[in-house]
């Protein structure tokens, strides 16, 4: 969806009177998609709160059962690739077109090792049977909560799922405009779609800011 | 064809209060409706275009008109909601002294017991003038306990009891409906409700073939389950004792207290870990796949039957109050 | 709309904020602090949503107008969850199964 | 079809399954892919760039990927019919949804987020479209009605599709990956489904309302020949319903089992939603007053409307208002008041606004007299077909029912009969309009001596919409400006 959002050229497209409407349409139409990916993730979070106040304890203990290494060695690389690829819009603002292709670059990798970290992840899940469906066992928790606790999975996967997707789509745009920058498409006065796939690209981030304690960090003193 | 009925009978407590509301809110809409299609016949033909050039001169909004078709209108809407409220209030409270009757709904039947043991499939008998209260449970999807005459209707939620309750007011029979789209026999879903005088009542229940009340199945449930192998009635046992448990609070492990109500007990049995009696081990195992939903009420029904606590012996403040009509 | 350009400074610095709220959340998830970890937890994120949308994402420079689309989202993803909340905090306050 | 198989209380026409798919179809089709799609998309897409004085809208590319996208999700949906159907109910409800109905659940839910993706897109666009792209002069108090009415619409397309879109991602997954989020068995809430679906569905009907409420604004204005009176306060009520829509959803679940006191909240908030609807139709009812009024076709379905929704809108207050609701909900007294909402206002309002703008977009005029023929015969059949089911609902016929009590049987004799009458009333026009288009006579720019800035270019309009952006120098319907220049209709 949001490749579309600034697909414009740097010609000025015909409904537009000026480049500074153009820019300010494209960037207020992002805020608004962005807005709906808030609601969502928001059902998720509904969700989530709805059964992590209905078992407080299993949600405990499955969340412990979770490696917090990886959560915050994942964390701190996606807010590295934040810093990066605000760096590469202000390379672009600045019309360094080796500047933004270098940090988008950086972006890009950042982005991918955080996938790569996040599918290990999972595969571990497999190995330790915490897939929930027919063969899910967590140890610890008692056979008539075993459901209670692959209620957590379901979410932690759904919801790590859904943010994978969104940073598989968002690592696509920056590919995108690497490619863009490199045909030397973009300006220092020209550079609205960088600056909306930097905005995608926070927002993910963003998500993943409020994923990681609410997955990894649920009381993890009561789960010791 | 069949005959063609207007309006549905009152056959419970709550109808009257129910039809009252509802002629209320028929008036307003009424006044409303023809009020608005009035003025706008009247309007259309008085204020007809009659040549082309016709230009109607500017007519100013009038705050003061705004303000007054605004502030009525909520008048009457907030007296809608405060009558339509405390209806609710009252369906939601079912007197201490109803007739218990617990029911399953399964795809595509009722399933209804009566504490004295006997078992109905789309059938439902009751005395006329008590209340009964309903404790349901579905099996497998959500399904809805509706009757009509009574203005009562409820879901039937899988894995958890939904209650609601009414008084019969005239003998005679009534449809029971299933509300929720439950799938292909949705509107087979159906029985009755037989409303009797309470000497019909007594000899119905006198001439079932129960095999004793509901209390007696759930005992023997609990001995076939060997609940009573750490259960014991003195509270000696590995496990706490279940005598005058039903209706206390219980004091949890982790310092909460909860009331060992119907849905206590349900999930004490089908997830026995996930509220621990202070003072006592985690190891009960779970019921879940061994006891049938109906097989649970039954062992509630055991669990009643021991004693309910200490004095008041009938009911807590909170149940006597409670309004009962 | 005229550009604004922060420095590279400013960039470091709140990237710099961001890790170490990281760590900190992730430290103090150990302690027991009662009702209070979720708490602290979603207000550690708050902060640092806040430090990516107003630096990384320009809130800072932006119009009136994104800020209200941005304050109003938020505003319905509370109404989402008080509202349904509302339901689920409030059960069995009658006392009555279902109720 | 649906109505001939109630004809007899034991349905001897289609077996149980076949009639639990039809009625679930219906829903889908009607809601997700008809009537949210139908005003927005035709006429909005047309006019409100038109009518603000745009050349476009703001991202027509965006535009276009979400007229493919409805195409696309159509296509799951026709799929879906094809292959076996579904028969879960247009509301999918868990834990039926999840585990227990055998038939094309996913390509259904499939189709509707797909078709989401449109709508939320169209939605995107509009908001965008109306801050950004007014022409010169046009301030927000000078846009038409039609206009806000598109700008309340597109923010609960934006803010409420999302959830519907993660809700049915949920229910994909615990389909194809069994890892139920609603799933009882597990601990997990199937009334929590409920509240996630409600938070769009309820808002959904708004979608369908108010672009419809926005048209006959436009209507009763142009028909009378005077300002809307109340303009603000008609402009605001539509923001407001938008708003409000989104905290009453709880009115669906009193039954629910939720708990007492949500049901209290959310019943006490869905009367705050009664006022701006109120405030609308007396300010229409009010325009009327000392007004030029003619009675084109466009008119008849405005004065339709008015009544249909009144009626609609007045039953709304019975279901929520708890008491009552409790007895009728669930039955047959909710379908005709949401017919009524959607029938008797979205379509009238479709009709209404597709019969004015019909000679700017083709070109053409269609011809009068069946015109207004056919919209008496669709008000009188729609009232026939569904006036009866308020009283089958409050006497307890449940809905979804495929085989009823023969104690039923007359009054759906009377809606199957008006559902026949109905049909015929649906099959005039479209016979007409394509008639029209070849044989109409041709339309002049403005055949109504209306306002807005979409009658000033040539009917049809040219590609840019305008030869010149206009600039606006007066508040909408002012009619001293244009009644110079009215033309006589051919």
């Amino acid at each position: 969806m949001a490749s579309e959002a600034h697909a414009e050229t740097l010609a000025l497209r015909e409904q537009f009177d000026t480049a500074a409407q153009q820019k300010d349409v494209a960037t207020l139409g992002m805020w608004i998609f962005l807005i709906t990916e808030v609601m969502f993730f928001g059902g998720m979070f509904l969700a989530y709160t709805v059964y992590r106040s209905s078992y407080p304890n299993v949600f405990a203990r499955a969340s412990s059962s979770i490696n917090v290494y990886y959560g915050a060695l994942n964390t701190v690389v996606l807010i590295c690739s934040s810093f990066t690829m605000v760096l590469a819009v202000r390379g672009a603002q600045l019309g360094k077109r080796i500047t933004t292709i270098v940090f988008l670059g950086l972006t890009l990798f950042l982005g991918l090792v955080f996938l790569g970290v996040k599918a290990f992840e999972w595969g571990e899940k497999f190995h330790e049977h915490h897939v929930p469906g027919p063969g899910f066992h967590l140890a610890g928790v008692p056979p008539g909560l075993q459901g209670q606790a692959q209620l957590f999975f379901s979410l932690y996967f759904a919801m790590t799922g859904l943010h994978a997707l969104h940073m598989v789509v968002g690592a696509g745009l920056v590919i995108t405009m690497m490619w863009l920058t490199y045909k030397g498409r973009f300006t220092a006065e020209y550079m609205t779609p960088i600056d909306i796939t930097g905005l995608y690209w926070h927002f993910v981030d963003i998500i993943w800011i409020f994923l990681f304690p609410l997955l990894y960090l649920v009381d993890r003193h009561m789960g010791k | 064809m069949g005959p063609l009925p207007l309006f549905p009978q009152e056959a419970s407590s709550f109808a009257p209060d129910v039809d009252h509301l509802l002629y209320y809110l028929l008036a307003v809409a009424v006044f409303f409706t023809v009020g608005i299609f009035l003025t706008i016949f009247y309007f259309a033909i008085r204020y007809r275009r009659r040549s082309d050039k016709e230009l109607p001169r500017f007519v100013h909004t009038g705050m003061t008109l705004e303000i007054v078709w605004s502030v009525i209108p909520f008048g009457l809407a907030m007296v809608m909601f405060t009558w339509g409220a405390s209806i609710f209030f009252n369906e939601g409270r079912p007197p201490a002294d109803a007739i218990p009757i617990y029911v399953v709904g399964k795809q595509w039947m009722w399933k209804l017991q009566h504490i004295e043991g006997q078992r109905e499939i789309d059938e439902l008998h009751i005395p006329v003038g008590r209340p009964v209260r309903l404790t349901m449970t579905s099996e497998d999807v959500i399904h809805s306990f509706y009757v009509p005459a009574f203005r009562t209707k409820e879901d039937v939620v899988p894995g958890r009891y939904s209650t609601t309750w009414f008084t019969p007011t005239k003998p005679g029979k009534y449809h029971l409906f299933c509300a929720e789209y439950c799938g292909t026999n949705h509107s087979r879903m159906i029985g009755w409700i037989y409303v009797m005088q309470p000497q019909d009542y007594q000899n119905w229940l006198n001439g079932g073939s129960a095999s004793g009340s509901m209390a007696d199945s759930g005992q023997k449930l609990f001995q076939s389950l060997a609940c009573g192998n750490c259960h014991h009635p003195d509270g000696r046992g590995r496990c706490p004792s279940l005598v005058g448990l039903y209706g206390s609070d219980v004091l949890l492990s982790n310092g909460a207290t909860v009331k060992a109500d119907d849905s206590y007990i349900r999930e004490s049995i089908l997830q026995p870990d996930a509220q621990i009696v202070a003072g006592y081990q985690p190891i009960m195992p779970t019921f879940q796949g061994l006891v049938t939903e109906e097989g649970v009420v039954q062992l509630i029904e055991y669990v009643k039957s021991l004693g309910k606590p200490g004095p008041p012996v009938t009911a807590t403040p909170q149940q006597v109050t409670a309004p009962h009509r | 709309m005229t550009q604004h350009i922060d420095s590279v400074k400013t960039y470091a610095l709140v990237f710099i904020a961001l890790v170490f709220l990281t760590l900190l959340t992730t430290a103090v998830a150990y302690v027991d602090l009662g009702p209070f970890s979720p708490v602290v937890a979603l207000a550690i994120a708050t902060a640092k949503m806040l430090l990516v949308a107003l630096f990384f994402m320009h809130v800072r420079h932006s119009t009136q107008l994104t800020r209200l689309v941005v304050t109003g989202g938020l505003l319905w993803l509370a109404i989402l969850i008080f509202l349904t909340l509302a339901d689920f905090g409030t059960r069995g306050w009658l006392g009555v199964p279902g109720r | 079809m649906i109505r001939i198989e109630l004809l007899t209380p034991n349905g001897h026409l289609f077996s149980s399954d076949t009639y639990n798919k039809l009625f679930t179809m219906h829903g889908v089709v009607m809601i997700f892919f008809f009537l949210i799609p139908s005003i927005p998309a035709v006429l909005g897409n047309f006019f409100l760039p038109l009518m603000i004085g745009a050349r476009d809208l703001a991202f027509p590319r965006i535009n276009l990927l979400s007229w493919y996208l409805l195409v696309i999700g159509g296509l799951f949906a026709i799929f879906a019919m094809l292959a076996g159907g579904v028969d879960t109910g247009w509301t999918f409800y868990t834990p039926y949804s999840t585990t227990y109905s055998n038939t094309w659940v996913i390509a259904t839910a499939l189709g509707i987020f797909v078709a989401g993706f449109s709508s939320i897109l169209t939605g995107l666009n509009f908001i965008v479209t109306i801050h950004r792209m007014r022409a010169p002069g046009m301030t927000w108090f000078r846009m038409p009605l039609f206009v806000w009415a598109h700008y309340a619409t597109s923010l609960i397309q934006v803010l409420g599709t999302p959830v519907l879109a993660v809700t049915l991602v949920l229910i994909f997954c615990e389909r194809v990956f069994h890892i139920g989020i609603f799933d009882p068995a597990l601990g997990g809430d199937p009334v929590l489904f409920q509240h996630l679906f409600w938070f769009y569905s309820h808002p959904a009907v708004y979608i369908m309302i108010l672009p419809a409420m926005g048209v006959i604004s436009e209507l009763i204005s142009v028909y009378s020949r005077k300002p809307i009176f109340g303009y603000s306060f008609v402009a605001f009520s539509s923001v407001a319903i938008a708003v409000l829509g989104f905290l009453v959803w709880g009115h669906h679940l009193f039954v629910s089992t939720q708990s007492f006191f949500a049901g209290m909240v959310f019943s006490f908030l869905s009367y705050f939603v009664a006022i701006p609807s109120a405030i609308k139709v007396f300010n229409w009812t009010a325009t009327l007053y000392k007004g030029s009024i003619s009675f084109e076709t466009p008119m008849l379905y405005a004065f339709g409307f008015i009544g249909l929704f009144t009626i609609g809108g007045l039953t709304g207050l019975f279901l929520a208002c708890l008491g009552i609701d409790v007895h009728v909900t669930d039955t047959y007294f909710v379908v005709a008041h949401f017919h009524y909402i959607m029938v008797g206002g979205a379509i009238m309002g479709y009709l209404g606004g597709l019969h004015y703008w019909w000679p700017k977009m083709t070109g053409r005029m269609y011809p009068e007299g069946w015109a207004k023929l056919s919209a008496l015969v669709i008000f009188l059949g729609f009232n026939l077909t569904f006036f009866p089911q308020f009283i089958l609902g409050y006497l307890g016929m449940p809905r979804r029912y495929h085989t009823y009590p023969s104690e039923f049987q007359v009054l759906h004799v009377l809606s199957t009969a008006g559902a026949s009458v109905l049909a015929v009333g649906y099959i005039i026009p479209v016979i007409y309009f394509i008639w029209s288009l070849r044989y109409g006579a041709v339309a002049s720019s403005n055949p109504w001596g209306a306002t807005g800035l979409e009658w000033r270019t040539p009917s049809p309009p040219p590609v840019q919409n305008f030869e010149k952006i206009p600039v606006v120098t007066h508040d909408a319907y002012d009619y001293s400006t244009t009644i110079g220049e009215v033309i006589e209709v051919g």
